[in-house]
Protein backbone atom coordinates (compact mmCIF):
# COMPACT_ATOMS: atom_id res chain seq x y z
CA UNK A 1 0.00 0.00 0.00
CA UNK A 2 1.16 3.23 -0.99
CA UNK A 3 -0.12 6.69 1.12
CA UNK A 4 0.72 10.03 0.92
CA UNK A 5 -0.58 11.98 3.79
CA UNK A 6 -1.34 15.70 4.78
CA UNK A 7 -1.73 14.46 8.05
CA UNK A 8 0.72 13.63 10.78
CA UNK A 9 0.95 9.67 11.10
CA UNK A 10 2.16 7.29 13.99
CA UNK A 11 4.22 5.12 12.47
CA UNK A 12 3.68 2.22 14.72
CA UNK A 13 -0.12 2.30 15.04
CA UNK A 14 0.09 1.98 11.02
CA UNK A 15 2.35 -0.75 10.96
CA UNK A 16 0.38 -2.54 13.55
CA UNK A 17 -2.95 -2.21 11.57
CA UNK A 18 -1.71 -2.85 8.21
CA UNK A 19 0.03 -6.44 9.40
CA UNK A 20 -3.11 -7.01 10.97
CA UNK A 21 -5.32 -6.38 7.83
CA UNK A 22 -2.86 -7.77 5.33
CA UNK A 23 -3.83 -11.02 7.51
CA UNK A 24 -0.61 -13.07 6.17
CA UNK A 25 0.31 -14.41 9.68
CA UNK A 26 2.21 -17.93 9.56
CA UNK A 27 3.85 -16.58 5.67
CA UNK A 28 6.09 -13.69 6.89
CA UNK A 29 9.12 -14.09 9.04
CA UNK A 30 10.84 -11.27 8.88
CA UNK A 31 9.80 -7.43 8.83
CA UNK A 32 12.13 -4.84 8.25
CA UNK A 33 10.91 -1.39 8.18
CA UNK A 34 12.25 2.30 8.26
CA UNK A 35 11.18 5.49 9.52
CA UNK A 36 12.33 9.19 8.71
CA UNK A 37 11.74 11.44 11.45
CA UNK A 38 12.06 14.98 10.98
CA UNK A 39 14.92 16.63 13.16
CA UNK A 40 15.11 19.84 15.01
CA UNK A 41 18.36 20.96 13.63
CA UNK A 42 19.91 21.00 9.83
CA UNK A 43 23.11 21.42 8.50
CA UNK A 44 23.77 23.29 12.15
CA UNK A 45 20.87 25.37 12.48
CA UNK A 46 17.64 25.35 13.95
CA UNK A 47 14.86 24.32 12.13
CA UNK A 48 11.33 24.69 13.86
CA UNK A 49 8.79 23.76 10.36
CA UNK A 50 9.07 22.63 7.17
CA UNK A 51 7.09 22.12 3.81
CA UNK A 52 7.01 19.53 2.14
CA UNK A 53 5.69 19.71 -1.87
CA UNK A 54 4.99 16.83 -3.86
CA UNK A 55 4.35 16.14 -7.69
CA UNK A 56 0.90 15.00 -7.32
CA UNK A 57 0.20 12.63 -9.62
CA UNK A 58 3.82 11.94 -10.55
CA UNK A 59 5.37 11.03 -7.10
CA UNK A 60 2.27 8.09 -6.37
CA UNK A 61 3.61 6.10 -10.05
CA UNK A 62 7.08 6.82 -9.36
CA UNK A 63 6.51 5.28 -5.63
CA UNK A 64 4.11 2.40 -7.41
CA UNK A 65 7.23 1.71 -9.41
CA UNK A 66 9.88 1.40 -7.11
CA UNK A 67 7.98 -0.86 -5.02
CA UNK A 68 7.48 -2.90 -8.32
CA UNK A 69 11.07 -3.45 -8.79
CA UNK A 70 11.59 -4.08 -4.99
CA UNK A 71 8.80 -6.95 -5.90
CA UNK A 72 10.77 -7.97 -9.36
CA UNK A 73 14.13 -8.21 -7.31
CA UNK A 74 13.29 -9.94 -3.76
CA UNK A 75 10.60 -12.60 -2.48
CA UNK A 76 8.56 -10.03 -0.86
CA UNK A 77 4.96 -10.69 0.33
CA UNK A 78 3.56 -6.94 1.38
CA UNK A 79 5.00 -3.29 1.15
CA UNK A 80 3.62 -0.25 3.05
CA UNK A 81 5.00 2.71 2.08
CA UNK A 82 3.58 6.38 3.66
CA UNK A 83 4.89 9.73 3.29
CA UNK A 84 3.74 13.09 4.60
CA UNK A 85 3.27 16.02 2.61
CA UNK A 86 2.51 20.01 3.49
CA UNK A 87 3.45 21.54 6.32
CA UNK A 88 5.54 19.74 9.16
CA UNK A 89 6.68 20.00 12.92
CA UNK A 90 10.00 18.83 14.07
CA UNK A 91 9.41 15.09 15.20
CA UNK A 92 6.55 14.63 12.94
CA UNK A 93 7.24 11.28 10.90
CA UNK A 94 7.95 12.37 7.20
CA UNK A 95 8.51 8.67 5.54
CA UNK A 96 7.78 4.84 6.43
CA UNK A 97 8.24 2.05 4.49
CA UNK A 98 8.04 -1.47 5.37
CA UNK A 99 8.54 -4.85 3.94
CA UNK A 100 7.19 -8.26 4.99
CA UNK A 101 8.60 -11.68 3.81
CA UNK A 102 9.36 -15.66 4.25
CA UNK A 103 13.23 -14.45 5.26
CA UNK A 104 14.90 -11.53 6.04
CA UNK A 105 17.82 -11.01 3.46
CA UNK A 106 14.43 -9.96 1.49
CA UNK A 107 12.95 -7.70 3.99
CA UNK A 108 16.16 -5.93 4.49
CA UNK A 109 17.56 -5.30 0.97
CA UNK A 110 14.16 -4.84 -0.62
CA UNK A 111 13.26 -2.11 2.33
CA UNK A 112 16.70 -0.13 1.58
CA UNK A 113 16.37 -0.65 -1.65
CA UNK A 114 12.58 1.42 -1.79
CA UNK A 115 14.05 3.88 0.73
CA UNK A 116 17.14 4.61 -1.14
CA UNK A 117 15.19 5.09 -4.67
CA UNK A 118 12.75 7.17 -3.18
CA UNK A 119 15.11 9.39 -1.17
CA UNK A 120 16.95 10.29 -4.58
CA UNK A 121 13.90 9.99 -7.03
CA UNK A 122 10.93 10.13 -6.26
CA UNK A 123 9.32 14.25 -6.56
CA UNK A 124 8.90 15.42 -3.15
CA UNK A 125 10.87 18.81 -1.98
CA UNK A 126 11.28 19.92 1.46
CA UNK A 127 11.41 24.18 2.53
CA UNK A 128 12.69 24.29 5.68
CA UNK A 129 11.89 27.02 7.82
CA UNK A 130 14.96 28.63 10.19
CA UNK A 131 15.56 29.41 13.82
CA UNK A 132 14.29 28.17 16.86
CA UNK A 133 10.84 29.28 17.11
CA UNK A 134 8.89 30.05 13.66
CA UNK A 135 8.44 33.79 15.17
CA UNK A 136 12.07 34.37 15.39
CA UNK A 137 13.31 34.40 12.07
CA UNK A 138 10.73 33.45 9.19
CA UNK A 139 13.84 32.51 6.80
CA UNK A 140 13.28 29.66 4.62
CA UNK A 141 15.01 27.57 2.59
CA UNK A 142 14.50 25.00 0.03
CA UNK A 143 17.07 22.07 1.37
CA UNK A 144 19.63 21.56 -1.51
CA UNK A 145 20.16 17.78 -2.28
CA UNK A 146 19.22 14.64 -0.34
CA UNK A 147 23.02 12.95 1.17
CA UNK A 148 23.57 8.97 0.32
CA UNK A 149 22.70 6.21 1.55
CA UNK A 150 24.47 3.92 0.61
CA UNK B 1 0.15 22.25 -30.48
CA UNK B 2 0.32 22.84 -27.12
CA UNK B 3 1.29 21.41 -23.79
CA UNK B 4 1.08 21.95 -20.02
CA UNK B 5 4.15 22.98 -18.28
CA UNK B 6 4.78 22.54 -14.60
CA UNK B 7 7.38 24.05 -11.91
CA UNK B 8 7.94 22.39 -8.77
CA UNK B 9 9.75 23.99 -5.30
CA UNK B 10 12.10 26.59 -5.63
CA UNK B 11 11.30 26.53 -9.75
CA UNK B 12 7.84 27.48 -8.85
CA UNK B 13 8.91 30.43 -7.23
CA UNK B 14 11.39 31.37 -9.62
CA UNK B 15 8.32 31.42 -12.40
CA UNK B 16 6.42 32.92 -10.13
CA UNK B 17 3.50 30.32 -11.05
CA UNK B 18 3.13 26.70 -10.83
CA UNK B 19 1.67 25.58 -14.01
CA UNK B 20 1.20 26.88 -17.19
CA UNK B 21 0.31 26.51 -21.23
CA UNK B 22 2.71 26.43 -23.79
CA UNK B 23 2.42 26.72 -27.59
CA UNK B 24 5.08 24.77 -29.44
CA UNK B 25 5.35 25.03 -32.33
CA UNK B 26 9.02 23.87 -33.40
CA UNK B 27 9.61 23.03 -29.62
CA UNK B 28 9.64 19.13 -30.29
CA UNK B 29 12.11 18.12 -27.45
CA UNK B 30 12.19 19.14 -23.59
CA UNK B 31 15.43 20.53 -24.15
CA UNK B 32 14.07 23.28 -26.39
CA UNK B 33 10.92 23.58 -24.21
CA UNK B 34 13.70 24.62 -20.98
CA UNK B 35 15.38 27.27 -23.21
CA UNK B 36 12.61 28.47 -24.32
CA UNK B 37 10.62 28.61 -20.67
CA UNK B 38 14.45 29.39 -18.26
CA UNK B 39 14.88 32.23 -21.00
CA UNK B 40 15.74 35.74 -19.08
CA UNK B 41 15.63 33.52 -15.54
CA UNK B 42 18.72 33.48 -13.19
CA UNK B 43 18.97 29.76 -12.66
CA UNK B 44 21.85 28.61 -11.13
CA UNK B 45 21.13 24.88 -9.76
CA UNK B 46 19.87 21.46 -11.35
CA UNK B 47 17.03 20.56 -13.30
CA UNK B 48 14.91 17.37 -13.70
CA UNK B 49 12.67 16.98 -16.62
CA UNK B 50 10.00 14.85 -16.77
CA UNK B 51 7.22 14.30 -19.70
CA UNK B 52 3.84 12.58 -18.61
CA UNK B 53 5.04 12.20 -15.26
CA UNK B 54 7.98 9.81 -16.41
CA UNK B 55 11.87 11.44 -15.92
CA UNK B 56 12.93 12.28 -18.77
CA UNK B 57 16.09 13.86 -20.74
CA UNK B 58 16.49 16.90 -22.28
CA UNK B 59 16.26 15.12 -25.95
CA UNK B 60 12.96 13.41 -25.03
CA UNK B 61 10.48 14.62 -27.56
CA UNK B 62 7.06 16.42 -26.88
CA UNK B 63 3.58 16.19 -28.67
CA UNK B 64 0.87 17.67 -28.85
CA UNK B 65 -1.35 17.38 -25.42
CA UNK B 66 1.58 16.21 -22.98
CA UNK B 67 2.59 17.38 -19.61
CA UNK B 68 6.20 18.45 -19.31
CA UNK B 69 7.61 19.35 -15.57
CA UNK B 70 10.44 21.46 -14.72
CA UNK B 71 12.00 20.71 -10.81
CA UNK B 72 15.48 20.54 -8.72
CA UNK B 73 17.07 17.53 -7.28
CA UNK B 74 14.35 15.27 -4.91
CA UNK B 75 14.85 16.24 -1.54
CA UNK B 76 12.49 13.53 0.26
CA UNK B 77 12.50 10.90 2.89
CA UNK C 1 18.28 -1.48 26.14
CA UNK C 2 18.51 -5.49 25.84
CA UNK C 3 15.56 -7.87 27.45
CA UNK C 4 15.17 -11.06 26.83
CA UNK C 5 11.58 -12.27 27.95
CA UNK C 6 9.46 -15.32 28.21
CA UNK C 7 6.57 -13.60 27.41
CA UNK C 8 5.03 -12.65 24.06
CA UNK C 9 5.63 -9.19 23.22
CA UNK C 10 4.06 -6.65 20.49
CA UNK C 11 6.77 -5.18 18.85
CA UNK C 12 4.69 -2.01 17.56
CA UNK C 13 4.20 -0.94 21.25
CA UNK C 14 7.37 -2.04 22.40
CA UNK C 15 9.07 0.52 19.82
CA UNK C 16 6.61 3.38 20.90
CA UNK C 17 7.14 3.22 24.39
CA UNK C 18 11.02 2.65 23.96
CA UNK C 19 10.82 5.63 21.62
CA UNK C 20 8.90 7.74 23.94
CA UNK C 21 10.95 6.67 26.90
CA UNK C 22 14.48 6.99 25.22
CA UNK C 23 13.60 10.97 25.12
CA UNK C 24 15.67 11.97 21.74
CA UNK C 25 12.95 13.44 20.15
CA UNK C 26 14.82 16.04 17.86
CA UNK C 27 18.04 14.47 17.53
CA UNK C 28 17.03 11.64 15.19
CA UNK C 29 16.13 11.59 11.84
CA UNK C 30 16.22 8.04 11.58
CA UNK C 31 14.93 4.88 12.65
CA UNK C 32 15.28 0.88 10.97
CA UNK C 33 14.17 -2.01 12.99
CA UNK C 34 13.56 -5.94 12.38
CA UNK C 35 11.35 -7.98 13.55
CA UNK C 36 10.94 -11.94 13.40
CA UNK C 37 8.22 -13.95 13.69
CA UNK C 38 7.40 -17.11 13.87
CA UNK C 39 5.70 -18.95 10.81
CA UNK C 40 3.35 -21.97 11.30
CA UNK C 41 5.82 -24.19 8.17
CA UNK C 42 9.59 -24.85 8.12
CA UNK C 43 11.40 -26.90 5.54
CA UNK C 44 7.92 -28.10 4.16
CA UNK C 45 6.74 -29.02 7.58
CA UNK C 46 3.94 -27.82 9.54
CA UNK C 47 5.19 -26.05 12.84
CA UNK C 48 2.47 -25.89 15.33
CA UNK C 49 4.72 -24.67 18.16
CA UNK C 50 8.41 -24.12 19.75
CA UNK C 51 10.51 -23.75 22.37
CA UNK C 52 13.44 -21.07 22.53
CA UNK C 53 16.40 -22.20 24.70
CA UNK C 54 19.27 -19.44 25.66
CA UNK C 55 22.36 -19.95 28.10
CA UNK C 56 21.41 -17.49 30.52
CA UNK C 57 24.26 -15.12 31.10
CA UNK C 58 26.57 -16.24 28.16
CA UNK C 59 23.05 -14.27 25.56
CA UNK C 60 23.13 -11.07 27.32
CA UNK C 61 26.61 -10.94 27.38
CA UNK C 62 27.04 -11.59 24.12
CA UNK C 63 23.72 -9.37 22.98
CA UNK C 64 26.08 -6.61 25.08
CA UNK C 65 28.68 -6.91 22.70
CA UNK C 66 27.12 -7.13 19.48
CA UNK C 67 25.66 -3.21 20.39
CA UNK C 68 28.76 -2.10 21.80
CA UNK C 69 30.30 -3.24 18.45
CA UNK C 70 27.54 -1.92 16.37
CA UNK C 71 27.60 1.77 18.03
CA UNK C 72 31.32 1.73 17.53
CA UNK C 73 31.21 1.33 14.13
CA UNK C 74 28.22 3.88 13.38
CA UNK C 75 26.50 6.48 15.05
CA UNK C 76 23.99 6.01 16.83
CA UNK C 77 21.60 7.26 19.17
CA UNK C 78 19.55 4.09 20.89
CA UNK C 79 19.54 0.39 19.92
CA UNK C 80 16.62 -1.85 21.29
CA UNK C 81 17.20 -5.52 21.27
CA UNK C 82 14.23 -7.64 22.05
CA UNK C 83 14.55 -11.55 22.20
CA UNK C 84 11.47 -14.05 23.10
CA UNK C 85 12.90 -17.58 24.86
CA UNK C 86 10.59 -20.40 26.05
CA UNK C 87 7.34 -22.11 25.03
CA UNK C 88 6.24 -19.61 21.48
CA UNK C 89 3.16 -20.45 19.31
CA UNK C 90 3.15 -19.76 14.99
CA UNK C 91 2.58 -15.72 14.34
CA UNK C 92 4.65 -14.71 17.49
CA UNK C 93 7.36 -12.31 17.24
CA UNK C 94 10.78 -13.60 18.25
CA UNK C 95 13.41 -11.25 17.89
CA UNK C 96 13.18 -7.20 17.45
CA UNK C 97 15.87 -5.36 16.86
CA UNK C 98 15.73 -1.59 16.17
CA UNK C 99 18.94 1.48 15.82
CA UNK C 100 18.23 5.17 16.02
CA UNK C 101 20.23 7.36 14.56
CA UNK C 102 20.51 10.96 13.02
CA UNK C 103 20.91 9.92 9.71
CA UNK C 104 19.41 6.40 7.87
CA UNK C 105 23.08 4.53 6.58
CA UNK C 106 23.81 3.96 10.05
CA UNK C 107 20.28 2.75 11.59
CA UNK C 108 20.30 0.69 8.26
CA UNK C 109 23.80 -0.70 8.38
CA UNK C 110 23.84 -1.29 12.15
CA UNK C 111 20.40 -2.57 12.81
CA UNK C 112 21.50 -5.17 9.96
CA UNK C 113 24.39 -5.73 11.75
CA UNK C 114 23.00 -6.24 14.94
CA UNK C 115 20.55 -8.88 13.62
CA UNK C 116 23.19 -10.86 11.41
CA UNK C 117 25.20 -11.34 14.32
CA UNK C 118 22.48 -12.14 16.51
CA UNK C 119 21.39 -14.94 14.34
CA UNK C 120 24.48 -16.31 13.46
CA UNK C 121 26.15 -16.09 17.51
CA UNK C 122 24.16 -15.15 19.95
CA UNK C 123 23.12 -18.61 22.16
CA UNK C 124 19.61 -19.30 21.38
CA UNK C 125 18.32 -22.75 19.87
CA UNK C 126 15.39 -23.49 18.21
CA UNK C 127 13.31 -26.78 18.98
CA UNK C 128 10.50 -27.03 16.38
CA UNK C 129 6.96 -29.10 17.51
CA UNK C 130 6.06 -30.46 13.90
CA UNK C 131 2.79 -31.30 12.65
CA UNK C 132 -0.48 -28.77 12.08
CA UNK C 133 -1.29 -29.15 15.29
CA UNK C 134 0.22 -30.21 18.75
CA UNK C 135 -1.80 -33.18 19.25
CA UNK C 136 -1.47 -34.91 15.97
CA UNK C 137 2.25 -35.68 15.82
CA UNK C 138 3.91 -34.70 18.97
CA UNK C 139 7.18 -35.47 17.04
CA UNK C 140 9.91 -32.36 17.66
CA UNK C 141 13.41 -31.07 16.17
CA UNK C 142 16.39 -29.13 16.94
CA UNK C 143 16.19 -26.17 14.14
CA UNK C 144 20.33 -27.22 12.73
CA UNK C 145 21.38 -23.89 11.64
CA UNK C 146 20.62 -20.56 10.60
CA UNK C 147 20.88 -19.59 7.16
CA UNK C 148 22.80 -16.46 6.02
CA UNK C 149 21.44 -13.42 5.51
CA UNK C 150 24.28 -11.29 3.71
CA UNK D 1 40.91 -28.44 40.19
CA UNK D 2 37.49 -28.42 39.48
CA UNK D 3 35.01 -26.69 36.76
CA UNK D 4 31.64 -26.55 35.66
CA UNK D 5 30.17 -27.75 32.43
CA UNK D 6 27.14 -27.00 30.83
CA UNK D 7 25.42 -28.49 27.76
CA UNK D 8 22.92 -26.48 25.94
CA UNK D 9 19.78 -27.40 23.17
CA UNK D 10 20.35 -31.18 21.84
CA UNK D 11 23.44 -31.72 23.72
CA UNK D 12 21.29 -31.58 27.14
CA UNK D 13 19.54 -34.17 25.78
CA UNK D 14 22.16 -36.09 24.01
CA UNK D 15 24.39 -35.60 27.71
CA UNK D 16 20.81 -36.35 29.87
CA UNK D 17 21.46 -33.42 31.89
CA UNK D 18 22.57 -29.58 31.58
CA UNK D 19 25.08 -29.41 34.06
CA UNK D 20 27.67 -30.92 35.81
CA UNK D 21 30.73 -30.25 38.04
CA UNK D 22 34.01 -32.35 36.89
CA UNK D 23 37.85 -32.99 38.20
CA UNK D 24 39.74 -31.44 35.46
CA UNK D 25 43.22 -32.82 36.59
CA UNK D 26 45.32 -33.36 33.53
CA UNK D 27 42.47 -31.65 31.33
CA UNK D 28 43.73 -27.81 30.71
CA UNK D 29 42.42 -27.17 27.65
CA UNK D 30 38.61 -26.82 26.40
CA UNK D 31 39.42 -29.68 23.96
CA UNK D 32 40.80 -32.18 26.57
CA UNK D 33 37.83 -31.52 28.79
CA UNK D 34 35.41 -31.96 25.67
CA UNK D 35 37.39 -35.38 24.66
CA UNK D 36 36.83 -36.33 28.30
CA UNK D 37 32.95 -35.95 28.62
CA UNK D 38 32.16 -36.92 24.55
CA UNK D 39 33.62 -39.82 25.54
CA UNK D 40 30.73 -42.41 24.61
CA UNK D 41 28.34 -40.52 23.05
CA UNK D 42 27.51 -40.54 19.66
CA UNK D 43 27.86 -36.96 18.51
CA UNK D 44 27.65 -36.35 14.98
CA UNK D 45 27.04 -32.57 14.98
CA UNK D 46 29.58 -29.61 15.04
CA UNK D 47 29.49 -28.07 18.76
CA UNK D 48 30.59 -25.29 19.71
CA UNK D 49 32.81 -24.23 22.78
CA UNK D 50 32.92 -20.81 25.42
CA UNK D 51 34.85 -20.34 28.58
CA UNK D 52 33.28 -18.23 31.14
CA UNK D 53 30.47 -17.33 28.98
CA UNK D 54 32.98 -16.31 25.87
CA UNK D 55 32.79 -18.24 22.72
CA UNK D 56 36.63 -20.53 23.57
CA UNK D 57 38.60 -22.50 21.17
CA UNK D 58 39.41 -26.32 21.55
CA UNK D 59 43.06 -24.98 22.47
CA UNK D 60 41.63 -22.02 24.91
CA UNK D 61 43.02 -23.17 28.53
CA UNK D 62 40.48 -23.89 31.05
CA UNK D 63 41.28 -22.94 35.24
CA UNK D 64 40.28 -24.04 38.59
CA UNK D 65 36.64 -22.78 39.19
CA UNK D 66 35.68 -21.59 35.24
CA UNK D 67 32.69 -21.96 33.47
CA UNK D 68 32.61 -24.21 30.00
CA UNK D 69 29.89 -24.80 27.97
CA UNK D 70 29.48 -27.00 24.62
CA UNK D 71 26.41 -26.55 22.39
CA UNK D 72 25.20 -26.83 19.34
CA UNK D 73 25.44 -24.13 16.27
CA UNK D 74 22.93 -21.54 17.31
CA UNK D 75 19.75 -21.08 15.72
CA UNK D 76 18.01 -17.88 17.59
CA UNK D 77 16.43 -14.74 16.34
Amino acid sequence: MIKITGNAFDPWKELATFQCEMNRDGEFGACANFIGTMRDINEGDSVNGMFLEHYPGMTEKHLAKIVDEAKAKWDVLETLVIHRVGKLLPHDPIVLVAVWSAHRKDAFEASRFIMEDLKSKAPFWKKESIGATEKQAGKTRWVAKNTGGY
Amino acid sequence: MSIKVLYFASLKEVFGHGEERLKTDGLNTVGKVWRQVSKGHDISQQVLFSVNQEYAEASSLVKDGDEVAFFPPVTGG
